[in-house]
């Protein structure tokens, strides 16, 4: 059979299923794409599977299970868009020889890929957007310098992943000096009322939100009661969606967001969606077409296809292996030009990774909600790698230990 | 001064949030004082009555009528469902277990909220719906004493004055009407009340159509501030605390446990929280519920455990 | 009411069928659980107007035919597996037990079965659930069981669940009374009551039963007071109808004397005197 | 015809007090625990359907022998001592946490001397672990003594919150890792490291083996009837002179103990990787439901529990595809759990005292037949 | 209002006194001001009109409900408050006026749980169930089989007491009061619900339990007949105050017993 099996692990139903539908959308669009339009990768149709694992762990966990030895080579890869999945995933793929693409989520430290040779936390990782953040707040006030005895407050998701930036955050704040607190609010964050009253008594300069599903629009909901300016609110790009600022309605302007890299709106690869897809009412998007998560998702199809594609340039034109596909990821290659082709211009900046970084780039805007559409605010931002690095280095290292691995010799790899 | 402003603004949020849990306690004590059910399907209701709301709100408004008729229609509409709701619950799950004891019965509630909360899905969707019936910004009062003012949310302060409403109508109804009383009667004693002609197949409609109701309003303030979607079924979980502060049977005390609960884990929150870490609200209201009960073991204004021998 | 369809044993059998029955019951079969088999064909008939009693010994499913007729059996998971069950001449035994109740039948169940939350007042109260004729008629009735039970005015604002045992007992009989049924299954009246109480609440069904036309099947072991009161008499034995008769004749027969009312010999015996685990003499079933 | 006690005498009370005293159900056990201890081991060295794959053993049956072990931890403290509790995720995590801090080290500076002990092999650090989730469960079982029903329950619930946020808060039960989220030391029993799937399956096998044994052995010994009778009547209980404080404090001790066993398990061999949501509100539910379906007071119906609360959904998510309709994920997903709602409902209306109900009434009518009753 | 204690019917010393008792709920007054005593050996009854306090006499006796006022010596020791289980250790086992038997279990698992003071081995034993933790359950084991054909219930045994009719719920919980080997056996209307014919045998069963085991009985009971048959000495409440005190023929006769409880001399 010429046939790449790709499962998906989705959720639309329960809780965070607002935040996981269009997502889900854009990954199943993108493969419809590819299908209808090239015929699969390379002559290799692609086959997809979704299911649901509702964002809890043990369903991923089974999902996982049921999945990994589908289609004639197995999966080629998972994604399972949550970052406690992400984690206990981290530790069975080895084992089953698949990868893990977690594009801006999951463990900071997996950027190593000498540690962790199955994961690639593509695009950014949440240190990656701490960072940012901090940088754009600077530009904001005016220079690093300004930051100095400035007020911020992180409102978090008490799990994994609202605590992944905390680290990045309190070495900014060591290194800038400003004064840096943590607010969490518990899952799944219907109610954070003391939570914005404390920020109201506290007045920090800005809040950071780390919010996922239902929580996000209910803090924008509580800072406009507070009356915190939302414009000092400024979201991970998990609370950057329209799903995040809808319901809390007008008072959502102002608010924004980190973007990682893209926002929402249509390019290029949307109008092939249109003529190849959505025309022949093979899409599941519907009105989250080209919203801000469908687009997120059709980049982390991208970017999987084109490790195949990588992989096929060595392996053949047939279907892959994990194994495969993973060589694929570290030797991918996604230059302006083959973005450009691919019809993602705009939507991404070059990608590449490699043994040591398997995270293959360090760049984000921010974006900014006007009350009716998210708008782009600001150039590209680089991360502080002198920040970044040691804390990868560290906390990979610590893995390493915890789990007997040895590190990989980069420099021995071709 | 502004120590004091803080601390009373936390309280008084505190109490009106309180309120609001209230709301959706209410239900609960409704089908337990009713049926002796403990009713985990309450959350599942809330979500199904606002789902209904919203979405055949969103229909009529975008066929162009006039706000305020679409609003009238799609509470009818959401009432109306509810009702099917409650007649099926009665007909196809509580109808075949009279008699049984009440961990059956709470068993199949919840066999009846993975039904609703699936079937709600199914037919009006998974995702969030925005609702805006009661105005979301603030008042801030006492501006000339306190800097910054007291801080109060309109739309707590209406969750407040609707639930007050409720429970002085429901109050009444328990005590004061025969239905009331057969109510009553029925939580005590299945066999008993079948035996003196209380039809238990009625009066489980009526209750589990009220208690829908009940979640409609819910629904509606709840909807309002959270838009409508999956989570707000988890407001199950912060009104039990409540419920148990009060006591399963009684509504008015699911108000007064409503001012407990609100005030003592947003004082916990804003004032011990800081020191232990954050995010206790969760475990403090339980905890704060734990102490009541080993003062009372059958809460605030419940009903007295009978140990009789 | 069709007073159409007559019984149609008339003669049949020498024994007193009454021409008008109000309640007959027609070789019923009750299985519990789907496997317990407990009532093997009864029949049993009450005349309007009259006092059947039900007796036998434990177990032999006098609760459960009186449950059978009042349709709260299958609550308890039992099920009428066979047999019919007319109430003025119509089959009941499809109809939900308010139905029944409203149609004028009521049951008090063994064991008191009191609201233990509602004060005796309210307790009293849901018994006239379904009556229709008014609040005035209905605190005239609650009058009249104050008046039947003193002791239950007294507590009348007590909870029924901190009473005695005896004063749960008349709550139950009184709340039945509340209904102005025009039969009542009595399902151990006398249970756990002095027997100055008892006297007075089978004084309260003659009384009812001759001044208002109150109809009774009283399942009892009280074997003498309930003969003493019923005109009719059945016995059962494990599910079976083994002697029935009216009640003169049932107290003289000489095994209801021996094993009912502990008459030997022409006296009543010491419970001293008990011989060591008789062996039973059963009746042929 | 074949299933019959007559012509089996008992010439012993002890043979009286077997846990199966119908040679039959004797003869069927040990069938069982053949094709579970031999059997399986066989079909998947061969690759025998369903054993194909890794997914039977692996997303199947592991999960289902660890969450049968906390049921069985559950039913004994709701089952058999009447003590409703939500707090069953709690216990599993202090187990798990517990187990792991065991595994990996513990250190505690008490200022004038520091509490230090090495990472212990796993064997004594799931039991220790289990020991801790038992003294917790002690302390959490004091209120019972006042606390009675659906009102317990909800307060168990503090169990629950406390943990859940214990567990996120407090860096050291995670030895400071910066998400939170820890995985498990390696599976290492006496210096053979237990990794593929079929010996994590077996290890699962064998610590419920055992603990299914023990666990029977008390619910028909002494303690077990000192349990049933707190639950049937706790005032006639204590006036037959047993004392509610130690009749509920051991079952919740020994109760949580199993489920700190189950929850070690849960995190080493199924997850490797967990966070506290691994332990949520919503496991303990799930352990509840197991044993009110299953049957509460029976140790076989924590099993038939377990397979119904956890398999039934994977399969449902199933038929559809393996039958080839094409409905989408978002669909299925809700019709299972409309479907497995109904089938909740229907099973209580069957029989209201779940799995285990059904089996004995079950096994009366094939010991009556072949005639109805 | 105190009648004379009547010549020494039983010989015996007294083994449970009670002294001026009082009890009152809120404003109910259950029992007040009561005194008698039970001597070793005798059946002693009580008796009175419902509701008037001889439920609560019992539960007072054996430490369930703790009275405001008044001593109570048992097997000469005084006291005014204790655990019903410290009760129970000290020999006093009783029946329930509404059947109280654990629902769930069966026969012999209710009568089994009555020797629970007996039993000794701990947890662990018990959770390995060999050796001597096998060996104890299989000596109790036999005790209460012996009780179960003192009680000829052994058709029974393994039936869930649920599903017993009344009767036999009755019996299997005399049996268990029984396999507690208690010195004061309280019994609170045990016939009640009963056929002339279960009664005698119930009576035998009492009174076989008097003789053989040398257990004392308190015994309430409505039935005036057994009542008089069995008990050596009785004392009569009447609105939680004792109206008398004396043999059966003594009380029988007695006015005040006439006009409260029993309505026609019997
Ligand atoms: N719910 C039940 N499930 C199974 N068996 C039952 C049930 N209820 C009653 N039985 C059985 O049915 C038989 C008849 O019981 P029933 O209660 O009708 O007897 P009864 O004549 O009223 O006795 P008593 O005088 O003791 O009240 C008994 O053997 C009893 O064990
Ligand atoms: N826990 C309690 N709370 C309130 N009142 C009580 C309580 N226990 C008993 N009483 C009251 O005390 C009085 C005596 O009750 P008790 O049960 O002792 O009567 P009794 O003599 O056993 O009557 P019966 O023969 O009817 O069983 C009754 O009026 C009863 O209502
Ligand atoms: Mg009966
Ligand atoms: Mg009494």
């Amino acid at each position: 059979q010429n046939e790449q099996f790709i499962p998906a692990l989705v959720y639309r139903t329960g809780p965070y299923a607002p935040n996981g539908i269009p997502f889900a959308n854009g990954v199943a669009d993108y493969w419809t794409l590819l299908n209808e339009r090239d015929g699969g990768i390379n002559g290799v149709k692609i086959v997809f599977e979704e299911c649901e694992t509702g964002y809890a762990t043990d369903k991923g966990v089974e999902c996982y299970e049921r999945l990994k030895g589908k289609g004639p080579t197995g999966a080629a890869y998972f994604s399972p868009l949550s970052t406690g999945i992400t984690f206990a995933l981290t530790d069975k793929v080895p084992g089953d020889k698949i990868p893990l693409l977690t594009m801006g989520y999951g463990r900071s430290e997996s950027r190593n890929g000498a540690v962790f040779p199955w994961n690639f936390i593509a695009v950014g990782s949440y240190w990656t957007a701490a960072d940012v953040a901090i940088q754009h707040i600077a530009k904001e006030l005016g220079g690093f310098d300004k930051l100095k005895g400035k007020k911020i407050s992180l409102v978090y998701h008490d799990s994994p992943y609202g605590k992944e930036p905390i680290a990045a955050l309190e070495a900014r704040a060591k290194l800038n000096g400003f004064d840096f607190k943590a607010i969490p609010v518990t899952h799944p964050g219907v109610e954070q009322k003391s939570q914005w009253l404390a920020i109201r008594q506290d007045r920090p300069d800005y809040v950071l939100l780390w919010g996922w599903g239902v929580m996000n629009s209910t803090s924008i909901k509580e800072a406009a009661a507070v009356g915190f300016p939302r414009e000092k609110v400024i979201g991970v790009w998990w609370s950057g969606a329209e799903p995040d600022v809808t319901p809390a309605g007008e008072q959502s302007a102002g608010y924004k967001a980190l973007m990682l890299q893209h926002g929402p709106g249509k390019f290029a690869v949307h109008a092939d969606l249109e003529k190849n897809v959505v025309s022949k009412g093979k899409a599941a998007a519907k009105e989250d077409f080209a919203q801000v998560l469908y687009n997120r998702g059709l980049i982390n199809s991208m970017i999987g296809t084109e490790a195949i594609r990588t992989a096929m340039k060595k392996y053949g034109n047939k279907p892959m292996t994990g194994e495969q596909v993973r060589w694929g990821f570290e030797n991918l290659n996604l230059t302006a030009a083959r973005i450009k082709e691919l019809g993602f211009e705009g939507m991404l900046q070059p990608l590449r990774f490699s043994c040591e970084d398997h995270q293959g780039a360090d760049v984000a805007r921010m974006q900014q909600w006007d009350g009716k559409a998210w708008k782009t605010i600001s150039d590209y931002y680089k991360a502080d790698d002198s920040i970044l690095a040691p804390l990868v280095k560290e906390n990979a290292a610590k893995y390493a230990t915890e789990k007997k691995i040895t590190a990989r010799d980069c420099s021995k790899e071709s | 001064m502004i120590a004091f402003g803080q601390f009373l603004e936390v309280l008084v949020s505190g109490l009106l949030a309180g309120v609001l849990y209230s709301l959706v306690a209410l239900g609960f004590v409704l089908i337990f004082k009713a049926s002796g059910v403990f009713n985990f399907a309450q959350g599942a209701m809330v979500l199904l009555a606002g789902l209904a709301l919203v979405r055949s709100l969103d229909f009529m408004v975008a066929k162009g009528l006039p706000f305020w008729a679409a609003i009238v229609i799609a509470l009818l509409f959401a009432a109306v469902v509810m009702a099917i709701t409650a007649w099926m619950v009665e007909r196809f799950v509580l109808g075949p277990l009279i008699n049984q004891d009440g961990l059956t019965l709470f068993m199949s509630t919840i066999g009846v909220t993975f039904m609703i909360e699936g079937g709600a899905q199914m037919l009006f969707g998974s995702d969030v719906y925005p609702l805006r019936l009661f105005p979301s910004d603030a008042w801030f009062l006492f501006e000339g004493s306190f800097p910054g003012g007291i801080l109060v949310s309109k739309i707590d302060v209406w969750g407040g004055l609707i639930a007050a409403v409720l429970v002085v109508g429901l109050a009444l109804f328990f005590q004061k009407t025969k239905t009331g009383r057969a109510l009553r009667a029925v939580a005590d004693d299945h066999a008993a009340a079948q035996s003196v002609g209380i039809s238990l197949n009625w009066i489980w409609f009526i209750v589990w159509l009220v208690a829908g109701l009940v979640a409609l309003v819910a629904a509606t303030v709840w909807g309002t501030k959270l838009g409508v979607q999956f989570s707000i079924t988890f407001l199950a979980l912060k009104a039990l605390p409540v419920l148990i502060i009060g006591g399963f049977t009684s509504v008015p005390g699911a108000i007064v446990g409503g001012l407990i609960v609100g005030a003592g884990e947003k004082l916990a929150e804003a004032y011990l929280g800081p020191f232990i870490g954050g995010g206790i609200e969760y475990w403090f209201a339980y905890v704060l519920a734990l102490v009541v009960l080993m003062a009372r073991p059958q809460g605030l204004f419940g009903e007295r455990i009978i140990e009789r021998i | 009411m069709s007073s159409a369809a007559a019984p149609l044993a008339s003669g049949i059998s020498e024994k007193a069928v009454p021409e008008k029955s109000l309640l007959s019951v027609n070789n019923i079969e009750v299985i519990y659980n789907s496997v317990i088999l407990v009532l093997k064909g009864v029949s049993l008939d009450v005349p309007a107007g009259g006092i059947v009693a039900l007796l036998g010994a434990n177990g032999a499913g006098k609760s459960t035919t009186l449950k059978a007729i009042s349709n709260l059996l299958r609550a308890e998971r039992g099920d009428v597996t066979k047999g019919k069950i007319l109430f003025e001449s119509n089959e009941v035994q499809n109809l939900s037990p308010n139905e029944l109740v409203r149609r004028g039948c009521i049951q008090v169940m063994e064991g008191r079965h009191c609201f233990g939350h509602l004060t005796i007042e309210e307790n009293l109260m849901t018994g006239a659930f379904t009556r229709t004729d008014g609040k005035a008629a209905v605190m005239r009735d609650l009058d009249l069981v104050y008046g039947y039970f003193p002791k239950l005015k007294q507590r009348r604002n007590s909870q029924a669940g901190y009473t005695s045992g005896g004063e749960q007992q008349m709550c139950a009989v009184g709340r039945a009374l509340m209904s102005r049924p025009k039969m009542i299954l009595l399902d151990e009246p006398s249970m756990g009551l002095a027997p100055q109480i008892v006297e007075e609440i089978f004084e309260i069904v003659k009384h009812l039963n001759e001044k208002e036309q109150v109809s009774f099947l009283l399942a009892e072991q009280n074997t003498n007071m309930a003969l003493r009161y019923a005109r009719y008499g059945y016995i059962l034995e494990n599910g079976r109808v083994v002697m029935d008769g009216d009640a003169k004749s049932l107290s003289e027969n000489e095994d209801v004397k021996e094993f009912y009312l502990g008459i030997s010999d022409g006296r009543r015996k010491s419970f001293r005197e008990g011989k060591h685990y008789r062996r039973r003499k059963r009746w042929l079933a | 015809m074949f299933y019959r006690e007559t012509g089996q005498f008992k010439t012993s009370y002890a043979a009286d007090m077997q846990i199966f005293p119908i040679r039959q159900d004797r003869i069927a056990l040990w069938v069982l625990l053949a094709v579970a201890f031999i059997g399986i081991p066989l079909l998947n060295a061969f690759h025998i359907w369903p054993f194909g794959n890794e997914y039977m053993l692996r997303a199947i049956l592991i999960p289902f022998l660890i969450l049968s072990l906390a049921a069985i931890g559950l039913n004994i403290l709701t089952g058999y001592c009447g003590q409703l509790s939500l707090g069953s995720g709690a216990f599993m995590a202090i187990g798990a946490y517990s187990a792991y801090k065991f595994g990996t080290g513990v250190h505690i500076p008490f200022g004038l001397f520091d509490l230090s002990i090495p990472p212990l092999p796993m064997l004594p650090s799931i039991l220790l672990g289990a020991l801790m989730s038992a003294v917790v469960g002690i302390l959490f079982g004091i209120p019972s003594l006042r606390i009675k029903g659906l009102y317990l329950a909800v307060a168990t619930l503090a169990a629950q919150f406390f943990f859940d946020w214990v567990f996120i808060r407090v860096k050291w039960f995670t030895n400071y890792n910066s998400s939170g989220s820890v995985s498990a030391p390696d599976l290492n029993f006496f210096g053979f490291v237990v990794n593929a799937p079929i010996e994590r399956y077996l290890l699962c096998l064998i610590f419920v083996a055992i603990f299914a044994l023990l666990a029977k052995n008390l619910v028909r010994g002494n303690i077990g009837r000192q349990w049933m009778a707190t639950r049937d009547m706790d005032i006639a209980a204590e006036l037959m002179g047993i004392r509610p404080l130690y009749a509920k404090l051991s079952a919740f001790a020994i109760s949580s103990f199993i489920m700190g066993v189950a929850g070690a398990l849960w995190a080493f061999v199924y997850l490797g990787a967990w966070e506290p949501l691994a332990f949520s509100i919503d496991r303990s539910f799930q352990i509840l439901f197991m044993v009110i379906i299953g049957g509460l007071g029976s140790i076989l119906g924590s099993f038939l529990g377990a397979a119904f609360i956890l398999v039934l959904p994977i399969l449902l998510d199933q038929v559809p595809h393996a039958l080839g309709v094409p409905i989408s994920v978002e669909t299925v997903s809700l019709l299972v759990f409309i479907v497995t709602g109904a089938l909740i409902c229907w099973l209580l209306i069957v029989e209201p005292r779940g799995f285990a109900r059904l089996w004995s009434t079950g096994k009366e009518k094939l010991r009556l037949w072949p005639y109805p009753y | 209002m105190r009648a004379p204690d009547g010549p020494p019917v039983t010989a015996g010393d007294v083994l449970l006194s009670i002294d001026n008792v009082s009890l009152s709920f809120g404003g109910v007054k259950a029992v007040s001001g009561v005194s008698f005593d039970i001597r070793k050996g005798e059946i002693r009854a009580i008796i009175g009109p419902n509701g008037a306090g001889k439920t609560s006499m019992l539960n007072i006796i054996n430490g369930f409900y703790h009275p405001q006022e008044g001593v109570i010596t048992f097997k000469g020791e005084a006291r005014a408050r204790m655990r019903p289980h410290d009760a129970a250790d000290g020999g006093i086992a009783r029946t329930f006026q509404n059947v109280a038997l654990f629902r769930g279990m069966t026969a012999l698992d209710n009568i089994m749980a009555g020797r629970t003071l007996k039993m000794r081995r701990n947890m662990f034993w018990q959770m390995l169930r060999i050796g001597p933790a096998l060996a104890e359950e299989v000596e109790h084991r036999h005790r209460v089989e012996e009780i179960i054909d003192f009680l000829k219930i052994q058709e029974i045994r393994r039936t869930p007491v649920s599903r017993l009719p009344y009767g036999l719920q009755k019996r299997v919980e005399l049996g268990r009061a029984l396999a507690m080997e208690p010195e004061l056996l309280l019994l609170d209307e045990p016939m009640a619900g009963m056929n002339i014919e279960e009664k005698e045998d119930m009576s035998r069963f009492i009174l076989d339990v008097n003789d053989h085991y040398g257990t004392t009985i308190a015994l309430i009971e409505h039935d005036m007949g057994v009542v008089m048959d069995l008990s050596d000495r009785v004392v009569v409440l009447d609105h939680g105050i004792k109206i008398a005190d004396g043999t059966p023929n003594e009380v029988k006769s007695n006015q005040a017993v006439i006009d409260a409880y029993l309505g026609v001399a019997h």
